[in-house]
């Protein structure tokens, strides 16, 4: 089958499922599992510029998507006046001081290359950014603890913080690629990996910047609220007319509005994609993955490239945490774990098809679709298995009880039915 | 109406992830409710109740959301007896239940913040917040006449949240107060840092077969303390009788109801060969209760019958209803009576997903839980 | 930092590939089983028959190609580059599909036989690339060279050692740190350490000294001397054919010419077109 | 007197808790490494297979209890060990035969490997708790302490207790003798040689004679024993809870990578690295200082270098660190 | 390059070699296997570090210098073991070489699109040319690493023909590349030599083939010069034979007696 073909198939593959889950279970599950499909699209953009395209083993997905999930606080959510006023402008001189250390015990390293030194400075630094910080910090945190203890945002629009939260993402990028990208694969791996644990770490435990593990609920939305329009006369009428309920109405409504604005995004980031793809930029970045030692006997400056794709995909991960944690309106720490933030928009680039960048937003869409959809799969399965078994013995009994268990294990089968019929991806690169 | 002679409710419980060795207790308990409804056979001309089950994962938002939605969208689930962590709580809230005017009780989101969420009058929860139980540890341990202690915590918002309200109650010291990671190989690092900082007593804000445990095993491995204090999450019969050796003569407090309920629970759900004394079994019991009551009470099977219906029978005037009596209960609203619930945890709605309930202040001794007092 | 040494005389160059390493990575399917062998007495000692083929999926690059060389015999094929000249040796081995034509090796035909049990069965072969253990220390190259041998292999190793006194030297050293001369030798003396009885070297003398290379045509003649069938694959091909008894020209993977290595060597066309005049 | 109260402090809290586990680490980080090293990818399923190897002797174990077998003060589960391992062997031979085969056949990308484990590790994540559930279980027994920090502290007259359980000194014991044994065969005997030879250049091992499919079959085999060494002693010292193994994982790929892939002696380095820096860098050093210094110079805060919320952070900055330093590993992973 | 020393641990690769390439010369080395040919080209072309001594190329210093800097000052080198891109066509593989590509820059991509096609089309004609030179123009849209060895080899020097370079370092070019071939390739080299004024650095063991073309020859050996002249003078140097070029067959006669 040729390629276009089949990538126009399998893409009516996913509408087609989208639109099955639609019919049969109902329009807002369609959407919902689009909305997030779409995100999950762009993650993989994000991670299959770096991987299939350049070559990078970042596994540390799920640090620049919570980083985004951070800008959408930083950004959105407005300004606590009595935490500022406990502790702000010292908390961020606590900042300027941090990131001064760091600075001059870089240089001091670049230039004198004397290991004492630096860690005298780095020690010395780190008592002196405690001693900032800590006062600061405990009096931001008393403010109301169950309700805010935080400094809050810059109370902006929320659509600023998808760029914000690529700007966020990228910024980390930049400092991590300076001192990582020169790691082998599998080290560069679990030193992504690493960060992107620190980051969570950061992002749980400094309570003053993030509201830490206790969530920050409700953050502003693009889109109306649904009981909004649940009270607006005219748009309850139109819904009437069209023969929908007002509430379902107003959640198809909310949904489709973030749909749009998703697919917007999605689609002008993978023509972007596209473009630098098929151009020299795009092959001097496959040479560079093919064989660095090469590329740069050819003039190609493998480690500025590395870093710009990196900071690039990055960038884009934190687009999509951006857009993800504004799509829940809530942000979590504690939700960013590594399986479903890191190795399963892994799975979602390599069941696509790593290289390609039509694959990468196929894998997003379609991992992403099993992902919700293999629970009712699984237990549908186990109703099936079961039904020959007679009532009440102990291995029916047992295995209903086990049934959730089934999720995981038919997310387990589907991939590997997937990745066995498509051993080199949906979509390969060539 | 004959084609609603089934009418679904949805039981969103965390099944795989960190907390998924309580949750099929818990289940078990909302569905022995429902079941107990159905049998009863006085439930709204005898409408159904089916529960239908769904995962929260405890921690992945957006997979509890897409579930939550499944349950209310395709489903056509009528209130949702969940979510059970806090996190997930809120988003599947604020993303699901409110957009679409479904109630939902949560039987052990206990974060303080709910309090305060957004909810048009949709959340309630069966379990106490923990600004309370903060404060009924603090009690207990200025009666005990301990002073100071080392504080260990869940890292979620449930743990941070009991942790900052019994700092806030108690008058002694508290030398330092450590999050632990749920699920985690190995708890030596906290243990170590709590040791140095010392105190009378380790309080222990953690889960029974999480990291809260890890914290105690670990304890008692090194030696570091020989006196527990623990939160509601750490209450369990495994935890009490394998780790007897450690625990003898710890306290923990534990959402309960005094006497009768918990004791009509504790023999309802043996029957139904129900773990009872596992988590929070008595709180999902009374969720999944009170939803059917409330449904009952509104005299139709909707979710605006729930929302409407639920604080006025959970909470007095009315006749006290306890596990296994839902029957009765039924029968009472029939004839237009009314009922104030109390069930498996003494049930007593305060405002709007607020739950007062009390706790009950055990003793650890010879591998089991002794109860001391109710507070 | 030690990351740097090593990966100029890697096989895989890429500094980022410890995931990607296709070094390792074999062209050859391992899973297969041997399929049965079946008696074909007569013919010469090893023969390739009429063999077409080609990689994988990919179209045929083998051409009714026949390659036979007898016992204690050279033979030595030539021709451009890309001829297909490796491609007949691996189809000689085992390690392509052959789509028909047959492999016949002391009156049996081993066209079903994985590569593996062909070695069993007595072949040794030096593939033209990756052709060497490079993690693994010279000494353990060619312990793997006598992996089939039961026997006492001491013996063997001395001789190799003898042939190319600068692995001796560098015995300890990791094979993929040596020099592509150097590597070429550890190459040969994998295969000789196999004690076939047929060797196959796929350009042996690529990159190595012309004094090496002299002793390495030696050691050839002395080797087939002991009854030992050559097959090798030269671009030397003037030093090679004059020592052949027989020789092939490949062309697009069909045999051009054939013929001892002397007429080969006396056509002037041959000469002119393949072997640089 | 304050010196060795100082000692026994630190060693309480600090040193063995950290060599146990770090054991416990090097022993998980040997068959991820072993996988990575030989089969050429990272084994995403390597947690879970450990789960399901504990399980397999847990219920063996559980068999034997019931039937009065045991060790006396030494845990039963040693006794059921190797039906474990048989029974994770027979798992991850038929996974080989029925997953990984056909992509080897199919020359795929190791990357696709990983994936691929992906996926077997949901499986046998669910496989696991089908059998025996998500919950906890118990099933040591013998005697828990050699010494107990109570007995210790009763015994010496010193302030401070130091406790050794028996489960510990086991771990350490056997993670020496697993690792001299392995080394040994990789390094000197002809399968290993072998093994090592597959995973350097599979065609030339071909060319070499090695039969492929037994090097795979003869690693899975001393990776199933390696895995359900682990997991059992893992289990024992601990606790048994799936989903804990699951999260194994990473600081179990994190000893394998910051070792150096590839490098069993660097699994043992790796393990002890993530081990200390877990366990030592948040330690607060409060009362050690306090029994060193005199009365006056006492510390009044915690001397923490790092709360203890950071301790996976520093343990990965660590890691990050040494790479830094030593970009492929501390023992220069690269084969076995 | 003066006193150029690069150590392995103990072992001295390159030890103490001073050589001069003059500029528009096409200069031959040879040396025994291991005497640090490659080693030296790797030190000279960024690869690897040298552990001390200078390179300096038309008065400047370029040591330690990386890579690709070198290559934009003008200096190619070639791989003994060829490192060609295994997944981009042969054509791409030259393509991708010539420094300075507007469609290099991620903003151009996407604004400067037509600027980019005109260039690409330059590129290809001179990729497409240097192919058909190569005898490999069938080879274009074939995945460069389901090449032949030595197909890969001519891609390998085709890739130095893509820029205009200062010096060109090969080494060994001609190991497993055909002979008839490997001539036409010696008279490019010497064409390129005299109309674009190309230095080269070649590494050899061919000697027919360095007798063509090369003037003058440095002999190297453990890392050090052993001799430099013409091939007639290296020829007849002693050390040189014994180290390096040998006698000749000693079976030689057994054969021609058959
Ligand atoms: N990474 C390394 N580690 C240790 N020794 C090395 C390393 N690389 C090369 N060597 C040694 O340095 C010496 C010189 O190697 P080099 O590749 O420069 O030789 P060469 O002159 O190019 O030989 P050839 O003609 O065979 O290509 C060899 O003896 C080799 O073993
Ligand atoms: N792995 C492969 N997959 C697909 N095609 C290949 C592969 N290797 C080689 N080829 C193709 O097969 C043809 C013959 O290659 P082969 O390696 O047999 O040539 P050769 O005669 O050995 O040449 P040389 O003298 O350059 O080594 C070439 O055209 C090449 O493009
Ligand atoms: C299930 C529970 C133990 C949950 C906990 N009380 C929380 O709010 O997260
Ligand atoms: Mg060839
Ligand atoms: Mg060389």
């Amino acid at each position: 089958m040729n390629q276009s073909l089949k990538t126009v198939l399998l893409f009516a593959l996913v509408a087609a499922l989208i639109l099955f889950t639609g019919f049969y279970q109902s329009w807002n599950t369609a959407l919902v599992i689009l909305n997030m499909g779409l995100v999950s699209a762009i993650m993989s953009l994000g991670v299959n510029l770096q991987w299939g395209i350049a070559g990078l083993f970042n596994v540390g997905v799920m640090g620049f998507v919570a980083l985004g999930g951070l800008a959408v606080v930083l950004t959105s959510v407005s300004p606590v006046p009595e935490a500022w006023a406990a502790g702000g402008p010292r908390a961020l001189l606590a900042l300027v001081v941090g990131t001064a250390v760091i600075a001059v015990s870089a240089m001091l390293w670049k230039r004198s290359r004397k290991g004492w030194l630096v860690v005298l400075v780095l020690i010395a630094g780190f008592f002196l950014y405690r001693w900032v910080r800590d006062d600061a910090v405990n009096a931001i945190e008393a403010v109301n603890p169950a309700g805010t203890g935080f400094l809050g945002g810059l109370g902006l629009p929320v659509v600023l913080a998808w760029p914000m939260g690529g700007l966020l993402a990228a910024g980390a990028a930049w400092v991590i690629g300076k001192t990582a990208l020169g790691l082998r694969s599998d080290y560069l791996a679990i030193a992504t990996l690493g960060i992107s644990e620190i980051i969570i770490a950061i992002m749980k435990n400094e309570e003053w910047l993030s509201r830490g593990v206790k969530n920050v609920n409700g953050l502003p939305r693009p889109v109306p609220y649904e009981t909004a329009l649940q009270a607006d006369p005219t748009f309850v009428e139109r819904a009437v007319g069209l023969g929908l309920d007002p509430a379902t109405a107003s959640t198809i409504y909310v949904k489709l509005g973030y749909s749009l604005m998703f697919a917007a995004v999605l689609i002008v980031l993978l023509v972007l994609a596209q473009l630098a793809l098929n151009s020299p930029w795009g092959r001097m970045m496959r040479a560079i993955r093919d064989n660095e030692v090469s590329a740069r006997a050819m003039g190609k400056d493998v480690t500025y490239r590395h870093l710009q794709v990196f900071v690039l995909g990055s960038a884009i991960c934190g687009i999509a945490g951006a857009m993800m944690t504004t799509l829940d309106g809530q942000l979590t720490p504690t939700t960013y774990q590594p399986l479903r933030y890191t190795f399963l928009i892994w799975v979602m680039v390599i069941v696509g098809g790593s290289g390609n960048n039509l694959g990468a937003v196929l894998g997003g869409m379609l991992i992403w679709f099993f992902w919700v959809q293999v629970e009712p799969l699984g237990q549908a399965f186990m109703t099936l298995l079961t039904a020959g078994m007679s009532d009440g013995s102990w291995l029916k009994g047992h295995l209903l009880d086990s049934v959730q268990h089934m999720r995981l294990l038919t997310m387990g089968v589907i991939l590997l039915l997937v990745l066995r019929f498509s051993p080199r991806g949906l979509l390969p690169e060539r | 109406e004959s084609h609603m002679s089934e009418v679904k409710i949805g039981i969103i419980l965390g099944f795989t992830g960190p907390i998924e060795s309580i949750t099929p207790a818990m289940a078990d308990s909302a569905e022995l409710a429902l079941t107990e409804v159905n049998d009863s056979g006085m439930f709204l001309d005898g409408i159904k109740l089916v529960p239908v089950r769904a995962d929260s994962t405890c921690v992945d938002a957006a997979a509890a959301t897409a579930a939550a939605e499944r349950l209310v969208t395709s489903e056509g689930v009528v209130a949702i007896m969940g979510a059970d962590c806090s996190g997930v709580t809120g988003a599947v809230l604020s993303n699901v239940a409110v957009p679409n005017g479904i109630p939902m009780v949560s039987p052990s989101a206990t974060s303080p913040a709910l309090s305060t969420a957004e909810d048009n009058g949709l959340f309630f929860r069966t379990a106490p917040s923990d600004a309370r139980q903060g404060a009924v540890i603090a009690e207990i341990l200025k009666e005990k006449g301990i002073s100071s202690v080392a504080v260990t915590y869940t890292n979620n918002d449930y743990g941070k949240g009991l942790a900052d309200a019994f700092a806030e109650n108690f008058d002694g010291e508290v030398t330092l107060s450590a999050p632990h990671d749920d699920g985690k190989a190995d708890y030596s690092a906290e243990i170590g840092a709590l040791a140095s900082a010392g105190g009378d007593a380790l309080a222990v804000f953690g889960y029974t077969d999480q990291g809260g445990k890890g914290m105690i095993q670990a304890s008692y491995d090194t030696g570091a303390f020989d006196m527990y204090i623990m939160g509601d999450g750490m209450y369990g019969d495994t935890l009490f009788s394998e780790q007897s050796d450690a625990l003898e003569g710890s306290i923990g407090t534990s959402p309960w109801a005094q006497g009768e309920g918990a004791e009509m629970f504790d023999k309802v759900a043996g029957d139904a060969g129900i773990d009872a004394a596992s988590s929070y079994t008595r709180e999902s019991y009374d969720a999944a209760a009170l939803i059917a009551l409330a449904m009952a009470k509104g005299g139709e099977a909707t979710s605006e019958a729930v929302a409407a219906n639920l604080m006025d029978v959970a909470n007095a005037p009315g006749e006290p209803i306890l596990p296994g009596e839902l029957g009765k209960a039924l029968e009472i609203l029939k004839d237009g009576g009314d009922i104030d619930y109390v069930g498996a945890s003494g049930v007593e709605l305060i405002g709007e997903g607020e739950a007062a309930g009390s706790y009950r202040y055990y003793t650890v001794t010879d591998g089991a839980a002794e109860t001391v007092e109710f507070k | 930092m030690s990351g740097e040494d090593g990966f100029y005389h890697d096989d895989r160059g890429n500094h980022d590939a410890s995931i990607t390493r296709r070094g390792g990575e074999g062209t050859v399917d391992p899973t297969r089983r041997s399929g049965a062998v079946s008696d074909a007495p007569g013919g010469p000692f090893l023969i390739g028959d009429s063999m077409t083929g080609g990689y994988g999926k990919g179209p045929d690059i083998l051409h009714d190609c026949t390659i036979a060389v007898d016992k204690g015999e050279i033979a030595v094929i030539v021709g451009p580059n890309g001829a297909g000249k490796s491609t007949a040796m691996k189809a000689v081995f085992g390690m392509l599909d052959v789509r028909s034509g047959a492999v016949r090796l002391d009156g049996h035909d081993i066209t079903q036989l994985t590569p593996q049990d062909r070695v069993a069965r007595g072949m040794g072969f030096v593939p033209q690339t990756s052709n060497i253990f490079t993690s693994m220390t010279v000494e353990e190259n060619l312990e793997m060279g006598a992996f089939i041998r039961t026997d006492d292999y001491r013996g063997t190793m001395e001789q190799v050692y003898e042939l190319f006194p600068i692995l001796h030297e560098k015995r300890r050293q990791p094979a993929g740190e040596l020099s592509g001369g150097q590597r070429q030798q550890v190459a040969v003396g994998r295969a000789l350490m196999t004690k076939p009885t047929v060797l196959m070297l796929d350009e042996p003398t690529a990159g190595v000294s012309p004094i090496v290379m002299d002793e390495l045509f030696d050691r050839i003649i002395e080797v087939a001397r002991t009854g030992i069938s050559i097959l090798m694959v030269e671009q030397n091909a003037r030093q090679a054919l004059e020592i052949a008894d027989k020789g092939y020209v490949l062309v697009q993977g069909a045999n051009a010419y054939t013929g001892t290595g002397r007429e080969l060597l006396s056509d002037p066309e041959v000469r002119k077109s393949f072997l640089g005049g | 007197m304050d010196f060795v109260n100082a000692l026994v402090a630190l060693s309480n809290f600090v040193l063995i808790p950290a060599i146990a586990y770090g054991s416990q680490l090097a022993l998980g980080a040997l068959g991820v490494t072993l996988i990575y090293g030989i089969l050429r990818f990272s084994n995403f399923a390597h947690g879970d297979t450990m789960a399901f190897g504990t399980m397999v002797t847990i219920l063996v174990t559980w068999l034997f209890q019931s039937w009065g077998i045991g060790l006396g003060p030494l845990p039963t589960a040693l006794l059921a060990i190797p039906f474990g391992i048989a029974g994770t062997a027979v798992l991850v031979l038929l996974t080989d035969r029925v997953v990984y085969r056909f992509y080897r056949a199919q020359k795929a990308k190791p990357i696709i490997f990983v994936m691929v484990s992906i996926g077997v590790m949901f499986i046998y994540n669910g496989l696991t708790r089908f059998v025996l559930g998500a919950d906890d279980q118990i099933f040591s027994d013998g005697e828990r302490f050699i010494i107990s920090a109570g007995d210790f502290k009763r015994a010496t007259g010193l302030a401070e207790g130091l406790g050794l359980k028996t489960t510990q000194a086991i771990t350490v014991i056997v993670a020496i003798l697993v690792v001299a044994v392995l080394f040994w065969f990789l390094n000197r005997t002809r399968t290993g040689k072998s093994m090592r030879a597959y995973s350097d250049n599979e065609d030339l091992a071909l060319l070499s004679g090695i039969n492929p499919e037994r090097v795979v079959m003869v690693t899975w085999l001393i990776v199933a024993g390696l895995i359900t060494v682990a997991g059992v002693l893992y289990g024992l010292d601990k606790s048994y809870k799936p989903f804990t193994y699951f999260q194994l994982l990473l600081p179990i790929f994190a000893s394998a990578i910051v070792g150096g892939l590839g490098s069993p002696l660097g699994a043992i380095a790796g393990g002890f690295v993530i081990a200390f820096s877990e366990v030592g860098i948040t330690y607060a050093w409060k009362k050690v200082l306090g029994y060193m210094m005199p009365e006056a110079l006492e510390p009044s805060g915690l001397v923490q270098l790092l709360a203890t919320e950071y301790k996976f952070a520093v343990s990965f900055m660590i890691l990050v660190i040494v790479l830094l330093f030593r970009p492929t590993g501390l023992f220069k992973g690269k084969s076995v | 390059m003066e006193n150029l020393h690069r150590h392995f641990g103990a072992f001295r690769a390159v030890d103490g070699a001073s050589l001069e390439i003059a500029k528009g010369s096409i200069t031959g080395l040879v040396g025994p296997n291991g005497a640090g040919k490659t080693t030296l080209f790797n030190v000279i072309a960024g690869a690897l570090p040298p552990t001390s001594g200078k390179v300096t190329m038309d008065g400047e210093d370029i040591t330690g210098l990386p890579p690709h800097a070198l290559f934009h000052k003008g200096l190619l080198r070639t791989f003994q073991i060829a490192h060609e891109f295994s997944s981009m066509t042969c054509r791409e593989n030259l393509m991708m070489v010539p420094g300075g590509q507007s469609g290099e820059t991620l903003w151009n991509t996407w604004i400067g699109r037509k600027r980019i096609a005109e260039e690409e089309r330059a590129l290809r004609k001179m990729a497409d040319e240097v192919l058909d030179f190569l005898t490999i123009s069938h080879l274009a849209d074939h995945p460069a690493g389901a090449i032949s060895g030595g197909q890969k080899k001519l891609l390998e020097l085709g890739r130095t023909m893509m820029v205009d370079a200062k010096i060109v370092f090969l080494d060994e070019v001609g190991a497993g590349v055909n002979r008839t071939l490997l001539n036409t390739i010696a008279d490019t080299i010497v064409r390129l030599n005299r109309e674009r004024g190309y230095t080269f650095c070649v590494i050899e063991h061919d000697m027919d083939f360095i007798g063509r073309i090369c003037e003058p020859v440095i002999v190297m050996a453990e890392g050090k010069k052993l001799a430099e002249g013409t091939l007639d003078e290296i020829k007849a140097n002693e050390a040189v034979i014994e180290a390096y070029l040998g006698t000749g067959l000693k079976n030689k006669d057994k054969v021609a007696q058959e």
